[in-house]
């Protein structure tokens, strides 16, 4: 039972990777008043172009730039017509994840059945990953999943205790007071959808180039779609992400694990509850916000036009 | 050079406008249409096809011959519904995304009852059918909606998490308790009987759903154009704090609106499962309460417009099978749909715009 | 002469429909304050709009210390020490004072944002200017007059010298006020300028060096203080020469309409916000609620239209007891109301004027039979009230957010009276309108209490309140501290009662 | 361009249609019917082929009506899920013929066709059986439907044959394609002590999960070597050439005849794949075994099998038919997993 569950842990924050990846973009873009729906999309062009760099070049680092660059390629449609045009953000936001769906499939035609000439191993880290149950969950994976240790932190950091993380929130919380403030609430907005483009290229691409190295088309099985939902079931925190995105992990985890050891629960059901977590944690958060005022980025989904009335 | 002469002379603005011409409402998204199409082309030229024949086969096989006008409305039934549904909920900027999850309850309802009274008249079970998707569909929407008229939990996010739930609960469905005993345990429910299949039009696979979504756009024309209750719709979308001093119950209202929304997409759900697949199974909806979504935008919420756009997108649908078999592959397909989309909202925007050209004074 | 800090050269700024600003020329100097005059929709706002980088102009030119600038945006206009406080504050709810203060100001990105060092560089900085603040504080938290002292602390820390108010002292109380102008006076003295839009002559006259008076997006004038008395200015402003005369009151006064019994209310912080509150209005007169704002009026007129439920007491309206019955059924009781809130609350931003005129009534013959609304019917409504009560619109089929605040309050108004009320509940009628508004907004209210009307008018002006009112309730921390005649009333009195000091047996 | 067979003068061409259920790109299934599409297109002459890819099971009915509107003659439908859009499709079309496959029910224009799988899944078995050191194997399976049930117990019965000791480990997915989710499912039964992996999944997500596992997979579809040089030992991969050409064949030559066929391993439509780091020995016995299926004088199901509780399932001497081998929904005895049962 215990090294179940040192299991199921360890393989909750490998699974959890990818989905961390893609919510930590979400949760900026998102912070900045944009919501953006083609998490899905970005993720399978991410995917797709950091497998194509890698087996252009042999050296996978590089394919996880190129992710990066080409999920920030694709957001940028979203930002030009959210932002500068003030297109409804779900309607657009569905077509990225139409457009990056096609645009993933089309790009990787001849690369299936190619297996990665430079797949990412797992990373000792010394002690660390010798302490015991801890080194096991935490340190015995890949450097993609190391640097989400920094980066989660860091994001949490650049919100918080930044000028611009501060910026960044208020383009999100009151985009006419920004603007006021002399910022630049389109800038700060595309920025922010920029990186998440470029986070969910990166999520993609952990899922290309690490997990399971390989491109087949549609790959992300809606991942994309969980990291929107845990955006919320994150309240908008990063760390609180993290948290979720193992959690999710996690459930999906447990189930193999229990499958394996012969206890059946409809893997449907046990697919459901993360979804209803996220529906409940919403309904908690909302409730409690009345009080103290904190929830969803006020601006959220609201276009910024400064002549509007 | 040329810039600077015209500076000289000619001030070029934007000017927003309040309200704009049908001619330019109807001329935009149409030119929208030609110039995505157009990139389209070029695009596909270059990945050595032939667009305009690929165009030719796609507007001929959706919209040219009868059997594919008849594909074209079959598809458009289950996204007029819908897109009504989410029309309605979007009026109240009500942001219901969760029409999908609407539509397999609705498929659950009518399931539920079909498998149920495998052997009750049509006259029984299709009005059953008919009122448990209905059912599935509206208990759907509602579920969000009353914490939303509560406490104000933000219902884009909660409709879209309820969409995986509903799809995962008639998997599990199909996957156990409803696998049809005789199915060689394939993830299907057992077929619908015949008494349970709405009736087919002319031979063809339009079915009697096309009467039920054309009298819910009918419906859904007058409620929001000229019955009280439609004044109401607007008056919430636009301030709840004017509702309330107007004495309107604005939590009432927003159950209201997405039990029926839901319910929309729920008789879609019906359809589908009563006309079509006559059964549960996977892939019921290739995603049509999304599309919806899109339609009902493009649509500007108008039910006129929505039958016009989900005739256009269902030929769509018909269409990107025709595209594919003069040797597109899918995936070219969808870039060509995503990128439309993105030129027709972009174009929708800018018909908010009227372009100036004036002649400056000195 | 003093240096011209800004010349604005023949401005002309177009909305849909409408001319906003049309070749205006405007110039202020160093160390003046500089008031800018204007009926509703005269286009001071615009103007100044333009000059804050917010609305392009569509032709014209700025010209600032001598030189062309371009201001295509606020954080050009702020380059060149521009600043405006809007008319809506435009701070972030969930952030501190000071992260307010400093959005903007770190110049690019800072990788540590020491909060603790600038919460002292702030706090001392607003010291400075006489103004005292918590820095920690949420905006949300702050009183209407905090946050303005934290609008203008904005634009000071950014070391902004030409400050412009857009009608800062409408929702003010008088003793903010004199604070204002007391910091204004010390920053001219230290060579800002200060441009200040209002509509309140007096204050003009007290605390302006020069003036400028907008006319239908024309400029009609600029001259100074000493040269000019309200009667002129007033003149300036309109065409035509004002009415000044409300028409007399007959002070028949009937029956109670309105009966509050030891009425209790919970606020929207979960606080009590009424306390056994008890009054009574009749028809044919004017009951006054004095007090600074955040004392309980807005919870009292929502208790009285049935937006908020009483926990405790009764509301009698004629002799039926409606005591938490919601508001529909006061509406239809006869219970009109001008909230403090008109676009949002009486009047819906987005709809148009027709889908206006019928927001209390949309459900009775003649505007709907059946469920089904008449069109005619409406267009009809619509169309009267805009011709007899003078509404300016360029289309009635424009959202109603777009149009001027007198015209919105003239809307307002008049669908009320259209409804043959019995009782009229009319919170701040008079605010951010202009004097031919206000002049108006008193003749409408006047000629319904003529007519039988019971009205209940909630102001913080006691000059207004006096003037109009028979009796004056004056309300403190949501209990009545006493309701005085307003023909007996002395204004000190008056005062120390809104501050909880004197306390006079109610009934009177 | 997909439409092949570049002559565009000769008359007539048979026109031959392809629907698939995935994209080509799955480098699994749908792949595995594409190479077969093209291995047909390069041996018989004057047809065109054409496919359409991601069509949703609930459409089969419109695809295929539509692909009959554009002249197609004969039509592939690659997944069982378009069984009754198939047959409504045929009923309307009887002038053109309809391939099913691995569908159940036949009509005078709709043949269905499908590989004995299981015969390759047992010769994997017995090289699993002889490559487990801990005697457990893991498998991993999409659906608890049929197809991947008869899978499991032919595997296990190969398993069986040379290592009674062993058991085998099954983990539903409930997905077809899904790598990470694939791969975390193979990670989830190396936890548990397998050593070796099977799968009936699409992607190579199971046999990577081994190799970084350092332990030995069985792969699927086609050879994966390539992603687990140490791990790979073999697996089946299908071969629907031979049995497209043959069809097509018979309808130009106008002989087609409605039927079910079930191709064995000597029509040459399943095979399994070059061995990798299995000894010589056990590639000896496992060929032995293929001569034999190959040969027709034994097949799989042939008794005595028992049932996970041991009960006799197929009584010694006696053997399933191909219905009760179509529609089995009970796992023999080694297997350690449920089925999902229905109510
Ligand atoms: N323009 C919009 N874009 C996206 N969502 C919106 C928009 N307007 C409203 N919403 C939705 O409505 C929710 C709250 O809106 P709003 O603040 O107007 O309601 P409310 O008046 O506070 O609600 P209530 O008074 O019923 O408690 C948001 O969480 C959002 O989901
Ligand atoms: N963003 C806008 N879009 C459309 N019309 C506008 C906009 N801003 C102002 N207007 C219109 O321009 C005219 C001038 O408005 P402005 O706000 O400048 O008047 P104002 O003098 O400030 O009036 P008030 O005293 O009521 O504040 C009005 O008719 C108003 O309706
Ligand atoms: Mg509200
Ligand atoms: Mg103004």
């Amino acid at each position: 039972m215990e090294s179940v569950t040192v299991a199921v842990l360890s393989a909750a924050v490998t699974v959890g990777t990818p989905i961390l990846y893609a919510t930590l973009g979400e949760l900026f873009a998102e912070r900045a008043g944009v919501l953006n729906l083609g998490v899905e999309g970005m993720m399978l062009v991410g995917a797709v172009s950091g497998f194509m760099a890698t087996v252009h070049t042999g050296n996978h680092w590089l394919g996880i730039l190129v992710a990066m660059a080409a999920g920030c390629l694709v957001a940028l449609i979203h930002a030009f017509l959210t932002v500068s045009l003030g297109v409804n953000q779900v309607v657009s936001g569905l077509a990225l994840t139409i457009f990056g769906t096609g645009l993933s499939g089309y790009l990787g035609k001849d690369m299936v059945g190619i297996p990665s000439p430079s797949p990412f191993s797992s990373l000792n880290l010394g002690f660390l990953s010798h302490i015991p149950y801890i080194g096991q969950i935490l340190f015995q994976h890949d450097a993609m999943v190391y640097l989400t240790y920094l980066l989660v932190p860091l994001c949490w950091y650049f919100l918080n205790h930044t000028a611009s993380g501060l910026d960044l929130r208020a383009a999100g919380e009151n985009p006419g007071a920004t603007d006021a403030a002399g910022l630049d609430v389109g800038r700060i907005r595309y920025a922010a959808v920029i990186f998440g483009g470029a986070m969910a290229g990166v999520g993609g691409a952990y899922l290309s180039l690490v997990y399971a190295p390989a491109w087949l088309e549609n790959m992300t099985a809606g991942r994309g779609w969980i990291a929107v939902a845990l955006v919320i079931f994150a309240i908008w925190d990063p760390f609180r992400a993290m948290l979720g995105a193992y959690l999710f992990g996690g459930i999906e985890a447990l189930g193999f694990r229990l499958q394996a050891i012969g206890i059946t629960m409809s893997p449907f059901v046990l697919s459901m509850l993360p979804y209803l977590f996220t529906i409940i944690a919403l309904i908690l958060i909302t409730y409690g916000s009345r009080k103290n005022h904190v929830g969803a980025p006020a601006a959220l989904g609201l276009a910024y036009e400064r002549e509007e009335r | 050079m040329i810039n600077n002469w015209f500076d000289k002379r000619f001030s070029l603005t934007l000017e927003k406008q309040m309200s704009v011409p049908p001619w330019v409402s109807l001329l935009v998204p149409l030119a929208s249409i030609a110039l995505a199409l157009l990139v389209g082309a070029a695009f596909l030229g270059l990945t050595g096809n032939n667009p305009w024949q690929i165009y030719g086969v796609m507007f001929q096989g959706a919209f040219g011959t009868a059997y594919g006008l008849s594909e074209t409305v079959v598809n458009a039934i289950p996204l007029l519904l819908t897109g009504l549904g989410v029309a309605l909920a979007f009026r109240m900027l009500l942001w219901n995304i969760g029409a999908e999850g609407q539509f397999f309850m609705g498929a659950f309802g009518a399931g539920w009852v079909a498998l149920s009274f495998p052997h009750a008249p049509a006259y029984l079970v299709l009005p059953g059918m008919l009122l448990a998707g209905f059912a599935g569909g509206a208990l759907w929407g509602l579920l969000p909606a009353i914490p939303r008229a509560l406490l104000g939990v933000n219902e884009t996010l909660t409709t879209l998490m309820l969409n995986y739930v509903a799809i995962l609960w008639v998997d599990y469905l199909i996957y156990g308790p409803w696998r049809d005993p005789h199915g060689f345990n394939f993830p299907l429910t057992a077929q619908f009987s015949q008494a349970a299949t709405l009736p087919s039009l002319f031979g063809t696979r339009m079915h009697a759903g096309l009467f039920i979504a054309l009298a819910a756009a009918v419906a859904v024309y007058i409620i929001m154009k000229h019955t009280t209750w439609g004044y109401e719709i607007r008056v919430i979308g636009e301030s709840h704090q004017a509702a309330r001093y107007a004495g309107i119950n604005v939590a009432k209202n927003i159950l209201l609106v997405m039990l029926i929304s839901g319910g929309l997409s729920g008789l879609a759900g019906f359809c589908q499962v009563s006309a079509i697949t006559h059964r549960l199974q996977e892939s019921i909806s290739p995603g049509y309460g999304y599309t919806a979504i899109i339609v009902a935008w493009l649509g500007k919420l108008n039910p006129w417009a929505i039958i016009v756009v989900s005739l256009l997108f269902g030929g769509f649908l018909v269409g990107v099978y025709m595209m594919e078999s003069a040797g597109l592959p899918a995936a070219t397909v969808s870039i060509l749909e995503g990128a439309i989309l993105f030129f027709v909202l972009a174009g929708e925007m800018l018909t908010r715009y009227r372009i100036r050209l004036e002649r400056r004074n000195a | 002469m003093a240096e011209i800090l800004v010349d604005m050269r023949s401005i002309t700024k177009r909305f849909p429909g409408i001319l906003a600003n049309d070749a205006i020329d405007f110039q202020v100097e160093r160390g003046e304050i500089h008031a800018l005059l204007g009926e509703n929709g005269a286009g001071k706002s615009t103007l100044m709009s333009v000059l804050s980088g917010f609305y392009r102009p569509d032709a014209g030119e700025i010209w600032l210390r001598g030189r062309k600038a371009s201001l295509h945006s606020p954080r050009q206009a702020l380059d060149h020490g521009i600043g405006m406080v809007h008319q809506h504050f435009r701070l972030v709810e969930t952030f501190t004072v000071v992260e307010n203060v400093l959005l903007g100001t770190t110049g690019g990105p800072q990788l540590f944002l020491n909060r603790r060092k600038y919460e002292g560089t702030i706090a001392g900085f607003a010291k400075n200017y006489g103004i005292d603040i918590d820095p920690r504080a949420k905006i949300w938290q702050l009183s209407v007059g905090e946050k303005q002292r934290i609008e203008i602390l904005k634009l000071l820390y950014r070391g902004a010298d030409i400050l412009i108010l857009d009608e800062p002292t409408a929702v003010l109380t008088p003793q903010d006020v004199r604070d204002l102008f007391k910091t204004l006076r010390q920053m001219t003295d230290s060579g800002q300028a200060i441009i200040l839009i209002t509509h309140k002559l007096q204050e003009v006259m007290e605390v302006a060096d020069r003036i400028t008076v907008l006319r239908k997006g024309r400029n009609a004038g600029t001259v100074f203080k000493k040269d000019v008395d309200e009667r002129m200015l007033t003149g300036m402003m309109v065409e035509r020469d004002l009415l000044t005369v409300t028409p007399p009151r007959q002070h028949r006064i009937g029956a109670p309409v309105l009966r509050l019994k030891n009425a209790s209310v919970i606020g929207d912080r979960g606080l009590i916000a009424l306390k056994g509150v008890s009054l009574e209005v009749r028809s044919g007169e004017i009951l006054g609620v004095a007090g600074i704002t955040g004392n309980g009026q807005r919870e009292l007129a929502e208790a009285i239209t049935g937006l908020r439920p009483l926990t405790r007491g009764k509301l009698l309206i004629g002799n039926a007891d409606l005591t938490n019955q919601g508001p529909g059924r006061l509406i239809r009781a006869g219970v009109g109301s001008i909230p403090e809130d008109r676009l949002g609350t009486g009047l819906v931003p987005g709809l148009d004027i027709y889908d206006n005129v019928i927001l209390k009534d949309y459900r009775r013959d003649p505007i709907s039979r059946r469920q089904i609304i008449d069109r005619h019917a409406v267009s009809d409504r619509a169309n009267r009230l805009v011709s007899k009560f003078q509404i300016q619109t360029s289309d009635l089929n424009y959202p109603v957010r777009l149009m001027s605040g007198g015209n919105l309050q003239r809307l307002l108004l008049a669908r009320e009276i259209s409804l043959q009320p019995k009782l009229v509940i009319a919170s701040y009628p008079v605010r951010g309108l202009d004097v031919g508004a206000t002049e108006s907004v008193y003749r409408l209210l006047t000629d319904l209490c003529n007519k039988g009307v019971a009205i209940l008018l909630i102001s913080e002006d006691l000059d207004e309140l006096l003037s109009l009112a028979d009796r004056i309730a004056v309300l403190f921390r949501g209990e009545i501290m006493g309701i005085v005649d307003a023909k007996e009333a002395d204004i000190e009195d008056l005062g120390l009662m809104m501050v909880g000091v004197l306390k006079e047996p109610a009934g009177a | 361009s997909k439409a092949t067979n570049p002559s565009s003068q000769a008359p007539a061409k048979l026109k031959v249609a392809f629907i698939y259920v995935g994209p080509v790109g799955d480098a699994g299934w749908t792949y595995a019917q594409d190479q077969g599409r093209k291995y047909l297109v390069d041996h018989v002459s004057g047809i065109e082929t054409t496919y359409l890819e991601n069509v949703p099971e609930a459409d089969g009915e419109k695809v295929a009506d539509q692909l009959v509107a554009q002249g197609n003659k004969v039509i592939f439908a690659t997944s069982f899920g378009y069984m009754d859009g198939i047959l409504a499709s045929a009923k309307k079309h009887p002038d053109v013929i309809f391939l099913h496959c691995s569908g159940v029910k036949t009509a005078d224009n709709v043949g269905t066709y499908f590989g004995r799988e299981y015969q390759a899944r047992y010769l994997t078995g017995i090289v699993a059986g002889k490559t487990t050191k801990s005697n457990q194997i893991g498998y991993v399976a999409a659906f608890p439907i049929p197809e991947c049930v008869r899978g499991i117990n032919a595997f296990t019965l190969g398993v069986r044959s040379v290592n009674p000791n062993a058991v085998v480990k099954v983990v539903w997915t409930n997905t077809w394609l899904d790598p990470a989710k694939e791969k975390d499912a193979g990670l989830s039964l190396a936890e548990q002590g397998c050593d070796v992996l099977a799968q009936h999944q699409d992607s190579p997500a199971v046999v990577q999960a081994a190799e970084e596992k350092g332990i030995h997979a069985l792969g699927y579809d086609s050879d994966m070597s390539k992603y687990a040089p140490n791990a790979y030992l073999t697996g089946p991969v299908w071969n629907w050439g031979p049995y497209f050409v043959k069809t097509v064949q018979a309808v130009k030559d106008g002989t087609w005849k409605t039927n079910a066929y079930w191709g064995p391993m000597s029509d040459g439509v399943i095979d399994i794949a070059p061995f990798y780091h299995v000894p010589t020995d056990v590639q000896t016995l496992a060929n032995e075994k293929k001569q034999l299926l190959l040969s027709g004088k034994w097949d799989v199901f042939t008794g005595p099998i028992k049932d996970q509780q041991g009960a006799v399932k197929v009584k010694d001497g006696a053997s399933l038919t191909d219905n009760e081998m179509l529609s089995l929904d009970w796992f023999v005895q080694g297997v350690q997993g449920t089925i999902p049962k229905t109510q």
